[in-house]
């Protein structure tokens, strides 16, 4: 069962949550800048959800993502210089540059991959869950996937299976409110995304997603159910992404009011937390400010190293298509 | 076909694409646009701005993320008397929904007896060279080719773009539209008012007179690129945009071939098994003697699509590689 | 609102019933006898789903069948003759023998076909819904599926986009227990199909598909609510198949055990209508009897029609492939 | 490949089937089978038969009805140390799961820089004749040859069928083995013990002097019988299976062209994009100078497979139609 949450794990959980966010708000900057190739959907307003879940999971337990994959990996334990070497396409990144912001992974670290097919997860997710079990190991599966995602088939027919083979795996819906430029109002014709557990013979569960301690407790509670042997959950949590859908300004679209963009980001998770671990006397804002600090400088040594990186040559092109 | 009495306009590829879907709400009352965010934010890429205000809420639709249902809500609407224009916002996504493609989509005419009109029109966007990396980058062609009872359009300028989205939406028929996502900013003539280009009909786009080159979607400005180049080392070439890929306008093709002797298919489809394969298979067959080299394919390498610029910029084919294997083939 | 059943209805129930039952009895055995080729899925047991349902339409409601679709073409006005001949794989079938049996269709009689893709159906019912009311018409879809179908992600997609949209469209699901030789908690974690409409915003009902009259009350009550405008409800009808998956004795498998079959033999949906009717003196044994004379006339010179017809002529191998 | 210390025996190829996954799962410890009906019924052409006895429930798993679920769980599980073999009813349905299969299970190795292994061996049937309609008879090999990442091998014999599906499970990517249902019940020696057909290697069933045919799957047979009856033409045809068709085995047929000098490729699939496509292609590439012919493809007309057997018989290729497309290229 999950223990009351020692202030180690706030700490970890904040330590966490900074980095997705200045890792991220310098990614925004770097692509405005021309520096970062491609598409990039940010995660910053999310970072309770990732963290939240990856602090129960070690390295054996798998987790798949999506196409907002950068949370996952860093809540993962990603380093942020093979991170941005990835986004820039170098030969050091995680996937040597092959896969970039959509493909980012990292298998030693039990992160299978951002995903750019939205649905694209779950079933893979569930793969890895039946392999911890037939491999006999007590590890499970998380599976990070949108309000938008949760209309996909694959979803559906992932998350049937879960069920029925009651596999150690978590769905972990990240109900921002929007797949892209449509409001979830415009795609489903439900509010709370968990409803449809019940159809899978799963237990749906809402939580704050911008609550990182409430998403701690929830998730942590799926885990440990999945350990037991009780089968999947699918934890929905309500969050936010503070940029646009791509990038940081994407399309200038008009589809999110000011006020409810202003409303969430009253909301903002990580001044959340920090308000209550200073309250709490567990990290003053001075202390908080120093890990912003820290991380700071590890994410411009990360940029440094991306910069510093050589770009894949030519003969890799042909190399990893077949094992 | 009233190509006459329109009077000459510049647009880029993007708007041409708006302007064709636009001809087509106006002229069919039973024609609607549905896909992925094409509505309210007039499509990734905006080739739908402006039709939600100009037509209304009932002419152009967002859907939830599920392209089988997006598919089949096409035939069943097609089926039952309406003209349905599909967007699927990457070409990767055929994969999502190949069963309604393959297996209700471009059958059911046949499988009921022919008690059945499948008047879909499919508008999807291909083509790598953007950073997308492996699952937003594919040019799938050849799978929709293979599927009797589909046919095939790869627009090549904002004039084609324009006219054949027409054609294809007139045609009783399921026609796939696929756009590439790398020339939406390219400009070019584009007329006002409704026009055709008639389906199943190639265009010569460069006359010449020893060397032919068959070259699709974007790749047809690479062809022509290259085409200037050969020029100084006296290779005179013709190049040719098939328009429609499936019916394929071989007759185009080989007469062309058996005037020049030699000739390359260029394409940005992965080379095995690309529509490159079907198109050297019939010119042999019906230009064998006159052939004076083999028919030469260029495409992509046999890999997924990579996304370091430093890789995309050589799997995707170009005038250079064009010239390159142009020379190897002419042994110049 | 559905109005209490008259005798005529009750009457038009059991005729399209017989009218199953006899066709389908008849094919088996044709099937038997190596004068159909190819896969048979027959309807028998399942009668009472596919008559409540379609006495509440007419020709201009749609309805998508799956691969056990002879029941529902009957019901919906199907022809003997031209179904035999489709069988038969000849030239005066309905879809002049390039269908078969998984293919069957009569677009006249609003039928849009068997599909031999299993969820194929409902993706296809949700446009069709969608076109009545695009083109203004106060038509209703209604699109048959199995259990088995309820798992694919096709049904997901369908059912989401008709909650979305309020379609004018009724998901009948024919739960008989298996897919194929699956039995139902074998390939889901859920005991009522029904469980899953909350998830799309749309009610779920359960009813007895033995029971005609009760199916009859069900889907009008459905299908006026889609013709009101007021969205799609998901309808399972538990029944179950006398035969084999595909044809009679099918691969001769022991997945149900004799007692369970023997159960739902003894819950006949035509012997209940039937005793329901002779209690009620609606329709005497006697008179129930010449309804099956007169059909089994019927069915054998739609065996006759199609013995005698011709076979396609080389020329229509290439012809409808394009319009 | 230890082709040497088995001993003949008689088996049909669908006991053939058996009797490979039965090797591997005896062999591969990580190995589990996974599909519609494979373990309570052994699947609906009953290949799997004994396979949940002998191995238990932890080897062999019957799934819901959800193609891409099922082959979305083999990618993942394969990507975590297990080995599946994947079980597709009816090759029509990877139009159902085309997603998993080309924008995951294709390319997850390279997107992921290598880190990556996806030993997915997946198990379908094709092929027309037995009255199955156009959604149950289709040939799609061609879809998975344009794929890189995958591998694709078609065994046309019962000892094919084991030693193709051992060395498709022991090799470490994803490979489709192409069953085909007309061939079931056809027998053929099939040694007892393990064996491996090595994958990418062609196998020429018979030697011939003046022409070469090609042919995959079933039509392999027809080609044989056809070889037959052109001996009595003085065409003594050398028939090529070439078993694996990606990677394909173009030297071994190349090599043959140059000492035949005349080709015919034969496959079940749709004429238009089929593999014969890219193998006509690779021949005139690969061996121009040496073709006194057109290569000529023998493959299904232009529409889906039609129901009625007296369609079906004129739709799928047969030893007749070889034959009389060989006379009319060697104008006898
Ligand atoms: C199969 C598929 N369809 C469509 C897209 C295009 N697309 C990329 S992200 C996105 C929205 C996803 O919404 P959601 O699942 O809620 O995730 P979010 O972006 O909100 O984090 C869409 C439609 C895609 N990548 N894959
Ligand atoms: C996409 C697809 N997958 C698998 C099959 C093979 N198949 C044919 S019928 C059937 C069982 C369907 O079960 P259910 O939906 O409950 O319908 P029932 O047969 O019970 O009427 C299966 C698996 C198919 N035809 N299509
Ligand atoms: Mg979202
Ligand atoms: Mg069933």
């Amino acid at each position: 069962m999950t223990a009351q949450i020692t202030n180690e794990t706030l700490l970890d959980l904040h330590r966490r949550m900074v980095r997705i966010r200045i890792f991220e708000e310098t990614a925004g900057k770097l692509m405005e800048d021309g520096k970062i190739p491609g598409a990039l959907h940010l995660y910053v307003g999310q970072e309770a959800v990732a963290c939240g879940v990856m602090v129960h999971l070690n390295n054996e337990d798998w987790i798949t993502s999506t196409h907002r994959g950068h949370g996952h990996l860093i809540a993962k334990g990603g380093e942020f210089d093979r991170m941005f070497a990835e986004l820039y396409g170098r030969a050091t990144g995680y996937c040597k540059g092959k896969g970039g912001s959509m493909h980012i992974c990292a298998m030693e670290l039990g992160m299978l991959g951002a995903n750019g097919i939205v649905g694209g997860g779950p079933p893979i997710a569930v793969g890895a869950a039946f392999s911890n079990r037939f491999r006999k190991t007590d590890r499970v599966a998380c599976t990070f996937f949108g309000d938008g995602a949760s209309n996909e088939g694959a979803f559906h027919e992932a998350a049937n299976m879960a069920g029925l083979y009651k596999l150690p795996v978590v769905f972990v819906c990240e109900n921002n409110g929007y797949g892209e430029y449509t409001a979830q109002a415009n795609h489903q014709a439900i509010v709370d995304v968990a409803d449809r557990a019940a159809g899978y013979g799963m237990p749906g569960v809402v939580v704050d997603g911008m609550d990182a301690v409430a998403v701690y407790e929830a998730a942590g509670q799926a885990i440990d159910r999945a350990r037991r042997g009780e089968g999947p959950t699918l934890l929905e949590c309500k969050t936010y992404r503070f940029y646009d859908h791509v990038g940081v300004r994407g399309m200038g679209l008009t589809y999110r009011t000011d006020d409810e963009v202003a409303y969430w980001k009253g909301r903002d998770p990580i001044v959340m937390l920090e308000q209550r671990l200073s309250d709490q006397g567990i990290l003053s804002k001075a202390e908080a400010k120093a890990v912003h600090e820290e991380v700071t400088n590890a994410v411009q040594a990360g940029v440094k190293f991306a910069d510093e990186s050589p770009m894949p040559t030519p003969d890799a092109l042909l190399e990893d298509v077949y094992a | 076909m009233a190509e006459a009495q329109a009077q000459p306009r510049k647009l880029p590829y993007v708007a041409a694409i708006t302007d064709g879907v636009r001809e087509i709400l106006k002229e069919q009352d039973n024609a609607f646009v549905i896909g992925e965010d094409v509505a309210g934010a007039g499509s990734v890429y905006g080739y739908y701005k402006g039709l939600l205000e100009e037509f209304g809420p009932e002419r152009i639709y967002d859907t939830p993320i599920s392209e089988e249902g997006i598919m089949g809500l096409g035939v069943g609407a097609a089926a039952t008397g309406c003209r349905p224009i599909v967007d699927l916002m990457f070409m990767d996504f055929i994969a999502e929904c190949m069963d309604e493609i393959a297996n209700q989509l471009a059958k059911m005419r046949y499988m009921f007896g022919g008690h059945a009109r499948l008047p879909v029109t499919v508008l999807t966007m291909a083509g790598a060279g953007a950073s997308l990396a492996a699952q937003h980058s594919q040019s799938l062609e050849s799978w929709l080719c293979h599927l009797p009872g589909l046919k095939v359009v790869m627009p090549t300028t904002p004039y084609d773009a324009k006219g054949l989205i027409i054609a294809a939406a007139r045609d009783d028929n399921p026609v796939f539209v696929v756009l590439n996502k790398v020339s939406l900013a390219m400009t070019g003539e584009v007329p006002e008012g409704a026009y055709e280009i008639p389906l199943g009909k190639a265009n010569v786009v460069r006359t010449g007179s020893n060397y032919t080159i068959v070259a699709s979607g974007r790749m047809l400005h690479e062809a022509l690129k290259a085409a200037e180049k050969l020029k100084e080392l006296d290779v005179d070439a013709e190049v040719i945009d098939p328009r429609t890929l499936q019916p394929f306008d071989i007759d185009t093709v080989a007469d062309s071939v058996r005037k020049t002797h030699r000739v390359m298919i260029v394409h940005e489809a992965v080379r095995t098994g690309g529509i490159g394969a079907e198109i050297a298979a019939q010119i042999q067959e019906q230009a064998f003697d006159y052939l004076d080299a083999p028919v030469v394919r260029v495409g992509a390498p046999f890999s997924p699509v990579p996304f370091s610029p430093a890789l995309e910029s050589l799997y995707v084919p170009n005038a250079d590689r064009i010239v390159a294997e142009a020379k190897q083939q002419l042994g110049l």
